[in-house]
């Protein structure tokens, strides 16, 4: 993009008189400026020149003026001014010497052509931003309903029911007392725990061989739930004496009554 | 009046030194105050708002003619006029989400004791149940259309009694509430369930159970 | 189809259990949803409060041909649809006129980079802009819901990226971002590239930023 231009001589006696002068009226609102691009953008407008074909030596020269000029004024620029200053100054004595083979990096013309891009595209910008706002705008030139209808948001429950559940909430009611409901009732319950402690205290006297009916507690032995509740526990102890070693156990026939005796000690 | 140049907008400002714009032009200009303005426009606020020289009535009738029939209408409130939604679109200003729940066991079993027992009293569905039966559920049934009000009963204090409903009927698919399968033949069919319920049997005055006893029934029911 | 009868707006909840209504009839129904709303409506917002079986493009279709030159007019934003005055008629809105905050001039340039250089991170519109960004500008146009975030960039950093919103299009009356003003020509002259800077620039514009395998502006200028 860099074309020819660049590379002009700096500038006429009038030109440098020229951007002097606009660099003393700049210099005055320098807070009016968004940065050193802003200020770039606004110097180069002096060339009067498209920004395509904008002088990039000549735009550097005046931004060093304007920083000269500022210096003489004894006004602070902002900091990032001044590192402009300087790498225009470099991009300046790049653009004047002879490009050096041995140097690494982009040439003078490379960055002079990306500073040129970046002012054109900052005023494109600039100039959309302006078509933008010169848009027909909404509230402005344009309007919305004055008055929206709200959506009203309705819940809505729906209950459902089934005729199978129905009937059997009916059933269930119609039935109750046929049924319990489960709870754990511990005054009918011998455990095996209860039946161990007991036969611990009675297997001393069992000599001889004694249906274990006989080691039910009496309090367990009439109602039909409390006795099968304790024949349980009370088996279930039984085995569990007859695995210590401390009994033996017999049946005689299928269904016939298990009995058990004390083991005695086995010392030959 | 048909020349297509006059139908353009005059300028601002100049609309006193020419002709009142075409009435084409004119129902536009209403159109679009009614449309932005945030209150209803009276025939006098569109005058002040209009061109000089404009007719907001005769503008008003055209643009009424225009909408009849649409989606909105221009309707007169009081002396002022607005654009509404038509009435018989106004169910489109409504977002209903439509939740569906089951029935509480309370309501569940009030209502099964009311399509057994019709006519019921309220003592009568309470002894049943063994528990007293909030006003809430009987409301929520009465509510869904399920259960209604059935003659007093000749007895002392001449009680309110329950009956069903032909919604409820239906919704079921009855013929009457007669139909209903009897306990015994619940049993034959093998549809009782023969899981106890859970919890003790709560004694009377327990009004917490109405509303307590959802979770467990919904677990019940489950397919 | 002709029946009057079949006229008659459904009954919502019902709808499922008929035809779609007529098309005449859809039409009235988008109208009075889009005058209800101060907002556009997506295709899918109208499809949601349509009886089933509608077809809201279509009948959006029919609508804009109808409002065509009328006061009111039926607009397009991004993907959305909204009813807006005609912009010729703008003069006789003084009253409604809502004042916009002012912005900023460097706002207002912001809000153009972000726009036509879409998606964008902070570091591209310094660059561009050749100054920092002060978190305030962006803050105001996201608050004014002109600009959102996108996707983050997926480079080194994964920097947010910012994009502009339907209120953004709603508020300048542009159909989508392919309708900003000079975008072809600026694309064209090759000012929305994303060029990095030969070596290094000083100052805040720097971009480390390296936008090329992501495509740019995918967000909105692809839909």
């Amino acid at each position: 993009m860099a074309d020819k231009e660049l590379f002009d001589d700096p500038a006429s006696d009038q030109g440098a008189v020229a951007a002097r002068l606009a660099a003393e009226a700049l210099i005055i609102d320098v807070d009016g400026f968004e940065g050193p691009l802003d200020l770039l953008l606004t110097l180069s407008r002096t060339q009067k020149v498209d920004l395509r074909r904008i002088s990039i030596l000549q735009l550097a020269e005046q931004y060093l003026a304007f920083v000269e000029q500022a210096k003489t004024l004894r006004i602070e620029l902002a900091a990032d001014y001044l590192v402009m200053a300087a790498w225009l100054a470099f991009l300046k004595s790049r653009l004047l010497l002879p490009p050096d083979p041995a140097e690494e990096g982009p040439s003078g013309e490379d960055l002079a052509a990306h500073l040129a891009f970046q002012l054109e595209r900052l005023q494109a910008m600039r100039d959309a931003a302006a078509k933008l706002m010169a848009r027909d705008q909404l509230g402005r030139d344009f309007f919305a309903r004055g008055i929206p209808e709200r959506v009203e948001r309705v819940r809505k429950v729906e209950y459902t029911a089934t005729v199978l559940d129905l009937m059997q909430a009916y059933a269930r009611l119609k039935t109750r007392d046929d049924f319990r409901p489960f709870v754990l009732d511990r005054e009918s319950v011998f455990t095996m725990e209860q039946a161990l402690e007991r036969m611990r205290g009675l297997i001393g006297f069992a000599g001889t061989w004694t249906d274990i009916s006989s080691y039910l507690p009496e309090a367990f032995s009439v109602d039909p739930k409390k006795r099968r509740s304790a024949t349980a526990a009370t088996f279930a102890a039984s085995l569990e004496l007859a695995k210590e070693g401390k009994v033996e156990i017999r049946q005689g026939a299928t269904f016939a009554p298990i009995e058990l005796r004390r083991r005695e000690p086995r010392d030959g | 009046m048909d020349d297509p140049q006059q139908i353009a907008a005059p300028e601002p400002g100049e609309d006193s030194l020419f002709d009142a714009p075409p009435m084409a032009e004119q129902e536009r200009m209403v159109e679009a105050l009614l449309f932005a303005s945030a209150a209803p426009l009276s025939l006098r606020d569109l005058a002040g708002r209009l061109p000089h020289g404009c007719e907001p009535k005769e503008a008003l009738v055209h643009l009424q003619k225009r909408y009849e029939g649409r989606g909105v209408r221009l309707v007169k409130v009081g002396d002022a006029w607005a654009m509404r939604t038509a009435a018989d679109l106004s169910y489109l200003m409504q977002k209903e989400t439509v939740e569906t729940r089951k029935l509480s066991r309370a309501a569940i079993e009030t209502l099964a004791i009311i399509a057994y027992h019709q006519p019921v009293t309220r003592a009568e569905i309470e002894e049943i149940r063994g528990v007293s039966v909030s006003r809430g559920t009987v409301d929520q049934l009465i509510e869904m259309e399920w259960v209604r009000f059935g003659r007093r009963r000749m007895t002392p204090g001449r009680p309110v009694t329950f009956v069903v409903t032909q919604e409820f009927l239906d919704h079921f698919g009855l013929e009457s509430a007669r139909d209903l399968p009897g306990v015994k033949e619940l049993r034959a069919a093998g549809l009782l369930d023969n899981r106890p319920p859970p919890g003790s049997v709560p004694g009377p005055g327990e009004a917490e159970d109405d509303a307590e006893d959802d979770e467990p029934q919904s677990e019940m029911f489950d397919e």
